[in-house]
């Protein structure tokens, strides 16, 4: 099986050439890599290449098919592309131009919304205040735009990414 | 006798002061809101109540709700941990009436102390040296002027009723004088309900010092040494050590005695911190004095080798210090590491969220002080503190050598943590030659948000376990959707493999 | 200066020494047999090797797999930890002659300590007291009731080379000394190999009591004081502390001039263990001496502050003690408990398996030195030490209740452990009152197996927690399979319940 | 749903009355039982009855249908009896007087087999070896027997419960 994968916004080609056992020989990008690789936790790699001890854990993002990936000082964002992941990709693409979200990276509660559905708001403009932990944040347009839609109210709990406020 | 103490509190400070209940054979009770039914702290305690909504202004704040939960469960004693209803005079005085003993001072303590600027006509009184500036809320721009001006610039003006850095200004320039003091009350009023705010002396290179103490009901007083607390990001602690690598053992005399001498004035009964503010000249001033155990408590406890907790709970039973100020010493050294769940790649944004997965350090020399665990989901509603890293080492090198050990092979996945910003701090050189004021984050900042790259392969290692993961998930799926189709999960003869039959 | 340590050795020992590695600067290399990819040693090292197959004698214990995995991996030093090769005169030997720094005693020493015939001979010239008995082995039957007679009865037979309880013979009556001779040379030759047997009063209420000590190349040897290790189960430590609830100054100061007497008297350099078997009127006697880091060193390590392998590590890079005798002493009080895979209900029958689910103690004054983890799969191999618990307070009784309730929050599910037995020692009231020898563990029998009940209602939440378990695991198959079969589960447009689409 | 639950040997009747999100209402031969109970982690359940927190670890047992379940002091075994189960019991029972197995309740290796098929022996005598960190055990038999079959050899790695030897 091979596999495209997007590792900090960056492709790669990777395939699995051979398996035995624990012993896996892997290629990116036509290197090969010979590693012995076991999941010892839940999400927890234990992968001994040349000798040298990693243990990366894994952590499934926003969607099943993307990964955070923690290794001893770095933390990788890496997305697996299969043919449905771009389709998917592409058909997002068609549709960026249009319409943007203001989402929050965080979950929280919505504490204020400044904006209504038509309103026209100037760069920099505050539109909504999420709170999470004791400490709020404000959430600005970035250019001049007009509320194309407001997903959510005042005293909502809301997840991490989710889409707030549509914008055109 | 306490036989029974209800926590109003949660998190990590709740965990650790029900481990001491249990030393003590007393019995715990907690309290909950919606978000915090699979808290730690209620699957440590031996009770525990419902006390309603998320928000702590409808739970943990509500004084009724609190007192109805330990009448129901007969508790003798309530310890209100830090924050949210620690330094509230009103609940003192409600326990006080309720025949329940509040683990804390008396309600005209915390007022005294509470209030900044009666603190300080009090600390003035026993002879402490106090920061220039006022003593009476600021009423009129002019005379503001007039005496910002005899104590000479920079100043700040600060929220009597304050904390955390919020109703606070700093003034460098005759000009911002009266916008400052405009925006310091508005923002006083908005975050405490009460806009009386006053005016201090700026101290320019600023040290954090606090000093612990010990107040029992019979008149003693002991302090048990300084705190280092200048490691500071928008005035939240980060690090505290112990010793002060600023302090010499005549300052040190001093200013304990000196902190003694604020409790006293106080009338104060309990553990407590005088808080000081300290120059590179060493000269130092009264700064406040926090009514309740301290978030980084547990440095001291390691140094000088006594449990606060048990101690404010024997003071509250009356009974006497069992230790006098001769007999105590500080042994080696404690840092303490504050674990938060924000992302340091990420102007600190807080990150709630479920933890997938925790590795936490052990060995010698390191305690750790947490609540969370693998499937607990952090709530949005409260403090981002996951736990508390607290390492002793004979000398300060060892301790800074083995707190990075133990920030080392700390690991939590599912949510993000200052983990690896606190492991840079380590790294500093300012911090490591203990050369640092409450300026430490900021003149370090392009060290502390410079990247560590690995050395090696990591990245192809990252890719490699994604690749590998994804492959196997599809295959254990496929694998799955084949035996349902064809039926052979429900006719297999392998008991192993096939775990519930129905 | 030594950069690398290859750590020969396995679980909570090899953890914990590379833990002083990495604060030192110093990478670690990890080996491993077949059973011990997943071990928490190989994940923890900077690098690892394979080594060979499960049973030690043909990975562990094989030095030729040893250095060459040293070799390849560049190592300048071999850490043994202890049992395994740590011993073993012939492996620090070896070291030496490929250039690699052995962190334990020389060859010499080893031999000379490890054969107890030769060590009670050195020990003598020394002036240290030994028990009663002979020095060579014995050869003739008549011989040897005409010694015992002299000796005077109670006498114990031991194997030379022995250890661990293998080859040795308690003998009450005249009519026993003869068939014990035999038994013992008999289990002696097939445990060791060797079938050398030698003579020694029996001491009727015997404390095993072990002093600390540690020597330099440059002929500097200090002690860091006793630690008490009478809470033993067939020949098996179980429960040690310090400081001993026996010694008294007096006692404490000679046993440990002895102590360093011996050391010197081996010309030894490293850290080591002189054990004393001392009687109820405080008459010790050496008993041994173990040239390597014990199980229980954590003990030493908090009341007197040093971290032991760093130690080991700067003795081995010939530096000198930094440490003088005077300077050093007792803080507070520290136990430790081995948590063991093994059924206490059952006869303490070891209880390999997969560790399910665990929960750490934490707090204030705990360590805890393991290596397991949940989904880890304690293997059949080898010794089956979990984790060692290890408390600290500033008295005794303090220790105890902090041991009490680090225990009691102490939860592993999976494999059998000893954590409930330990738990009944530290309520023992002989424990309690430090009133206790070598015979502790049979004299409390009766009261170390009654089960505790649950006050409560205990058993229906079992039942309850099994039902509902089970109740929930069959509806989610139930819906699993109608999914499938619906293929409802392709066509779910609900992402957030669809882990994972194809 | 109702079910009969086997407690270290004492059989109970055991039914759900009814369920409010994490609130519980069972009862347990007949005593109803309201209790807050939530899975915190896998196999881990917190509980709280009358205001009493509890803490129960389940561990899965044997089969499916057993578990060892841990509160704070005690540990209980526990059967799931439903129709299959009982099938399975009863089935077990007409066998029993015919073959037993001699079984090392804990995982291991064999040290040494001391009989073959065919051969008899008294009570008393050891059959088998097993060793397992570090300690050897010697299983016996309880009284005079024939050994029925050996099924395993020297040196296998063998399971906790797993037979080693067939006695009649």
């Amino acid at each position: 099986m091979a596999l495209e994968i997007n590792i900090d916004g960056q492709s790669v080609s990777v395939e699995l050439l051979g398996k035995n056992g624990d012993k896996h020989q892997v290629s990116i990008d036509g290197k090969v890599y010979l590693v012995d690789l076991v999941m010892v936790e839940k999400g927890v790699y234990s992968m001994l290449y040349k000798n040298k001890s990693y243990n990366v854990e894994l952590a499934v993002g926003k969607t099943p098919k993307s990964y955070t990936i923690s290794t001893l000082y770095n933390s990788y964002d890496v997305d697996i592309l299969d043919a449905e992941a771009k389709y998917l990709r592409n058909r997002k693409h068609d549709h960026l131009g249009d319409n943007m979200a203001i989402s929050s990276p965080m979950p929280g509660k919505v504490v204020k919304i400044l904006v209504k559905k038509g309103d026209k708001v100037k760069a920099g403009d505050t539109v909504i205040i999420v709170s999470a932990m004791k400490m709020e944040s404000e959430y600005k347009v970035k250019s001049d735009r007009t509320i194309k839609n407001v997903l959510v109210k005042e005293g909502d709990t809301i997840d991490g990414n989710q889409p707030l406020i549509m914008i055109e | 006798m306490i036989k029974k103490i209800l926590v109003a509190n949660r998190g990590e400070i709740a965990v650790r002061i029900m481990r001491t209940c249990r030393e003590m054979g007393i019995h715990s009770v907690a309290v909950f809101s919606e978000a915090d039914r699979r808290s730690m702290h209620v699957r440590y305690a031996d009770e525990a109540y419902f006390i309603g909504p998320s928000p702590s202004n409808e739970s943990y704040l509500v004084i009724e709700k609190i007192i109805s939960a330990a009448k129901k469960a007969k508790a003798d004693a309530i310890h209100p941990g830090y924050g949210f209803l620690s330094e509230n005079a009103e609940f003192s005085d409600r326990c006080k009436k309720e025949g329940i003993i509040f683990i804390g001072p008396s309600a005209e303590s915390i007022a005294s102390m509470g209030d900044k600027i009666t603190a300080r006509r009090t600390i003035i009184k026993a002879g402490v040296p106090v920061v220039p500036g006022t003593t009476d809320p600021i009423t009129n721009d002019k005379e503001a002027v007039k005496i910002i001006k005899s104590i000479g610039l920079p100043v700040m003006i600060k929220a009597s009723a304050g904390g955390g850095g919020k109703g606070m200004r700093l003034v460098k320039n005759e000009t911002e004088i009266v916008p400052s003091i405009r925006a310091a009350k508005s923002e006083a009023m908005a975050a405490f309900g009460n806009d009386a705010v006053y005016i201090e002396k700026y101290i320019e290179s600023p040290h954090h010092i606090e000093f612990q103490i010990l107040a029992d009901k019979h008149g003693n007083v002991i302090h048990l040494f300084e705190r280092e607390c200048s490691v500071q990001r928008r005035h939240q602690k980060v690090i505290e050590e112990t010793p002060s690598p600023l302090m010499t053992p005549e300052i040190r005399k001093e200013m304990g005695d000196h902190a003694v001498a604020v409790a006293r004035a106080a009338k104060y009964d309990g553990a407590g911190t005088i808080e000081f503010i300290v120059d590179d000249r060493l000269n130092y001033f009264f700064l406040e004095m926090n009514t309740r155990l301290q978030v980084e408590h547990p440095i001291t406890e390691r140094v000088v080798g006594i449990d606060l907790v048990r101690e404010q709970i024997n003071i509250a039973n009356g009974l006497k210090l069992t230790y006098e100020q001769e007999g105590l010493s500080q042994n080696g050294h404690a840092i303490e590491c504050r674990i938060y769940a924000e992302d340091p790649d990420n102007n600190f944004m807080p990150s709630p969220g479920r933890i997938q997965h925790i590795t936490e350090p052990l060995g010698f020399g390191v305690r750790h002080d947490g609540y969370v665990y693998e499937g607990f989901e952090i709530p949005i509603y409260y403090d981002p503190l996951i736990s508390k890293l607290i390492v002793w080492g004979k000398t300060r090198p060892e301790a800074i050598a083995r707190m990075k050990r133990a920030l080392h092979s700390y690991k939590i996945t599912g949510v993000k943590t200052s983990i690896k910003f606190l492991e840079k701090i380590m790294n500093a050189p300012d911090f490591v030659e203990g050369n640092y004021n409450t300026h430490f984050i900021e003149k370090n900042k392009s060290f502390l948000e410079d990247k560590e790259t690995c050395q090696g392969d990591c990245k192809a290692m990252a890719i490699i376990a994604a690749f590998i993961d994804y492959h196997n998930r599809i295959a254990q799926t496929q694998q799955k959707v084949a035996q349902v189709k064809s039926g052979s999960e429900w006719k297999s003869k392998n008991r192993k493999k096939n775990l519930l039959r129905m």
